[in-house]
């Protein structure tokens, strides 16, 4: 363990949310995997923005204006920096993930794809890097493939060159948010890039978790949502190299995207304007600036090595106090801090339900992965999932909630 | 544990750990429907046989939570035997004691609408105990996923 | 004038924003046009969600999944009566309107225009109602027809009859965002719809000034920004007549927008959530039903009584104190409180910069309203925009200080 | 009116109210460029008559603020007679008197870049005046607009 450890019981602090009671109990918030906490420091930052100087970017000359388009690619200077990106103009913000994967698809997909050509996903993908291709698939007459996953939750690789034959872009989740499995992202990325496969990888899970360099990943697009990485609501990121950027047309047209418009026609703009139609979330883009901040005063390394330890105590704790009756969904190591699991017979929602009335927020369902669900043979699992403000003492609430819940059925 | 019994009723459990006319039919002469939870991803089947405007038998079978399977085989019992038109009223009473009305889960005719109003007086029995779910806003779904999939059936049928 | 008149000097004490200083002076926020300030309560409706209930929505059995669920779902209902909308399914939430408006072009105009077909826009229209149709004629090989705009900055319908032969749909602005022009959407559609051509309208500055029903306007798809009628950035509503929407084909894929999703393909979800994919901006949400809910506790009609009476003072005041010096461009009567003007031969950059050093914040450029600038002659104006906050105050400081920006060249 | 004056320095007031080098040429001989700042629809369209790797002459047109149109102006005089080199050195060492590095406007070649530091030297005599934006970074693009046309022109220049 690295010793720059975290006191997260202190971090919790940071976090107005977390202070909170639920049916009289503290709340005890194990979803950071559907979205993250947010720390004073990120409402701080939105509220300043709509307190001192609330103004259209790249619009106004005058004072306000000026410093809200200041702060504005500012975050984006600082989302470049928590990548590892080569270029700010490579950083486009978008409402969420699942926008910054449709962007992709539309355009870098409907400009390069023909009839025939292969798409490669894997089994773990989140229905935002599986329907946008689906709608690009049926439209286009392309072949879905799929990367099947293994007993220990983990990507069966073992005949990638065969299904990379006739791929032209592979869509590939970092980290899974059912299994927690991570992803050997820079070997499948090498594997397609020797095939002249361009590389969509789907970092909603690994960018809030993990220090990430996108040069390191060796991926062609990247794309996240603040929402789980301590930011706000109403934004995400895509990051793409330039070079495919630079070729790719416009997705949204409108405001912003533009550098001239006649009746007969229009120039789009620069790059990352270009992908960016309308009046931009600012508030959001500010907030999520701050949130990388947050992150980064923290440490990255020092968050990966409290989930990997928390992950770690909680596997231990729920199978120790648990026994047979609990069933851990995948994934063996390495994995993050989500934990998917089956207790009882027990349906999860009902698990949720009952767990709710201790103050502990768990999700139940198919965590937007059907196509995973159905493979793993289950229509639902129960989801815990840990972040940098969960303690020890989260765990025990819930082992101890999990126990309780078979009195009810 | 507020309103937590309210929900878990013992009669819902029962029909949760015991699920009536469980099982499928051959379809035709059965005639099958099928609804997501599109939140959890449950989902019931539900078969009808009809004889003329009567359910004749019918059958349940999916996956779910106890709410959604239990309420799916409470309706199984309420409606077997009955014709189409008094299951459309039992399911409309039984929307109705969840303050939802038919509209609210597609276009009503509002003169039959009316109409129905009338004989408010169907008698819900056991499924009253699913009331309990309305102080659990998001398990409202759950309750009416198999009830949603009946309106459905029940108008295929009626078209037939 | 209505009896129910506002007091803007006190309502200024509900925006933070506009107690503050610029330069040493106080502020004169005349860019409402671009966006609005934003009140307290708005701001107050999104801190309380991330402090007390900010949890992904549509997923969780918790608690606090299940009130930011319902409180969402409450802000659409409150959207949905604020426009006259019949069903809250046909309220559609996006980034923002131009989201909204793509999405009208890209799912609708794909699934319903073929090569050959014609779109008439009018010559008012802002870039996010010009560019996405730019996108889909030239990949549909569609014809852009245009209605004119006279010298009274009104659109030219003479010739409506005529235009509308053969035209699928109709893009049209309800209010100028450069000249003001208050456009009789009602008689366009009403002879749009007896071609059988369809009408999306681009309600950006008409919503957040005037009481409008979608039903009075007669129009089949409207589209607007919360950040321009006091809500937050990061939110823009669709409104579409149900027949419509349901027809029409997914835009975005992703979570919240199936109901099932494998291998081989997808069902989608049902209205609205269809057109929602991934995880919304439910803060941003939130904050527009608060917005909704300040605008409605003032009331539309009064706002509009005072911007009515405003703007008429605003046109008297430049004109007595500035004379020929000054150009108003268009628009005559019906018209909102957005003003553009030419002042002298000072470029309206070197205005809006010098207003700053008092204070004043206007816009100077071409308000991504290129095609109606050339109609103009022009490559940009100063433009300022009244709200209910404003004040004659404000309007006798502009025509003060334009006095003194002639000083300088 | 602090800043303002910076900004509005009488040199470039002086280059807005009398433009030097105004007009246009024939294309060809001439080459022609032209630049939008998509913020405020402002242009500024630059001429180049070349003789050999010489800028024999040099005309702008286009619209806009009195410092994107002063800046051309100043521009042109600064160019008007030097090599495509000098003139390149020219546009780099006025970039970066702005703060601005040629990388940030497109793909430098960091070898050359190395170089052409060495020649630090560049006078930028009356340009120098234009150092007052850096108060005012929304008005950066209106400085820059013209040089950036001029950086357009010289690689296609260099390429013919
Ligand atoms: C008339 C009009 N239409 C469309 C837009 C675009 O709105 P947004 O930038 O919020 O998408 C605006 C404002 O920028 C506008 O004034
Ligand atoms: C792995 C993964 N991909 C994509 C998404 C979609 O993100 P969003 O809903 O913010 O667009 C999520 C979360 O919902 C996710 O966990």
């Amino acid at each position: 363990m690295s010793v720059n450890t975290l006191n997260s019981a202190s971090l919790k602090a940071d976090f107005p949310l977390l202070g909170r009671q639920v049916h009289g109990k503290p709340i005890v918030y194990l979803d950071s995997a559907a979205t993250s906490q947010k720390p004073r420091a990120v409402l701080e930052a939105m509220t300043t923005y709509y307190d001192d100087y609330n103004a259209n970017v790249h619009r106004g000359a005058y004072l306000i204006a000026e410093q809200s388009t200041t702060e504005m690619e500012l975050a984006r200077q600082k989302v470049q920096h928590f990548i590892g990106a080569p270029a700010q103009e490579e950083i486009i913000f978008t409402k969420n993930a699942t926008e910054a994967l449709n962007l992709v698809v539309n355009s870098w997909g409907r400009s390069n794809l023909q009839p025939g050509d292969a798409v490669l996903l894997s089994l773990l993908e989140h229905h935002s890097n599986i329907v946008p291709w689906h709608i690009l698939a049926k439209e286009r007459d392309l072949e879905l493939r799929w990367i099947s996953v293994g007993d220990d939750g983990h990507l069966d690789l073992s005949n990638l060159d065969k299904l990379l034959d006739g791929v032209k872009v592979v869509g590939i989740s970092a980290m899974s948010n059912v299994l927690g499995t991570v992803v050997p992202v820079r070997a499948i990325a090498d594997a397609a890039h020797e095939r002249g496969a361009v590389v969509v990888c789907d970092a909603c899970q690994l960018v809030p978790h993990r220090a990430c360099d996108v040069i390191e990943l060796g991926v062609d697009f990247l794309a996240f949502s603040g929402h789980k990485m301590c930011g706000p609501t109403g934004i995400g990121v895509l990051w793409g190299r330039r070079e495919l950027l630079e070729e790719m047309p416009p997705f949204l047209g409108g405001g912003e995207m533009i550098l001239d418009v006649s009746t007969e026609g229009f120039l789009p703009n620069e790059l990352p304007w270009k992908f960016e139609a309308g009046t931009p979330p600012i508030a959001e883009t500010i907030g999520l600036g701050a949130a990388v901040d947050y992150l980064t005063d923290i440490g990255m390394e020092a968050i990966a090595d409290h989930e990997e330890s928390l992950t770690a105590y909680a596997l231990k704790t729920l199978e120790d106090r648990l026994g047979e009756s609990i069933v851990i969904h995948g994934a063996a190591h390495p994995r993050g801090g989500t934990i998917s699991f089956a207790y009882r017979d027990i349906h999860p929602h009902d698990i949720s339900q009952i767990l709710d009335q201790h103050g502990i927020c768990v999700r139940a369902g198919h965590h937007c992965a059907k196509p995973l669900m159905r493979h793993l043979g289950v229509t639902a699992t129960a989801r815990a999932s840990l972040y940098l403000y969960n303690t020890e003492s989260d765990i025990d609430c819930l082992a101890y909630a999990l126990n309780e819940t078979a009195a009810f059925f | 544990m507020s309103g937590l019994e309210d929900l878990y009723r013992e009669i819902i459990l029962d029909h949760y750990r015991t699920p009536r006319n469980r099982g499928e039919m051959e379809c035709p002469p059965a005639h099958r429907g099928e609804g997501f939870n599109p939140l959890c991803g449950d989902d019931v089947v539900l078969y009808i046989l009809a004889d003329g405007d009567t359910i004749a038998d019918v059958k349940i079978s999916g996956n779910g939570c106890s709410i959604s399977q239990a309420s799916a085989s409470m309706m199984s019992t309420a409606i077997k035997g009955k014709t189409f038109a008094d299951a459309k009223a039992i399911n409309k009473a039984f929307k109705k004691s969840l303050s939802l009305s038919e509209e609210e889960e597609g276009e009503a005719d509002s003169a039959e609408e009316a109409e129905t109003n009338e004989d408010n007086s169907v008698d819900l029995g056991d499924l009253q105990a699913l009331q309990g779910v309305m102080k659990f806003p998001v398990r409202i779904k759950c309750a009416t996923l198999g009830w949603n999939v009946l309106s459905e059936s029940l108008e295929k049928l009626n078209l037939d």
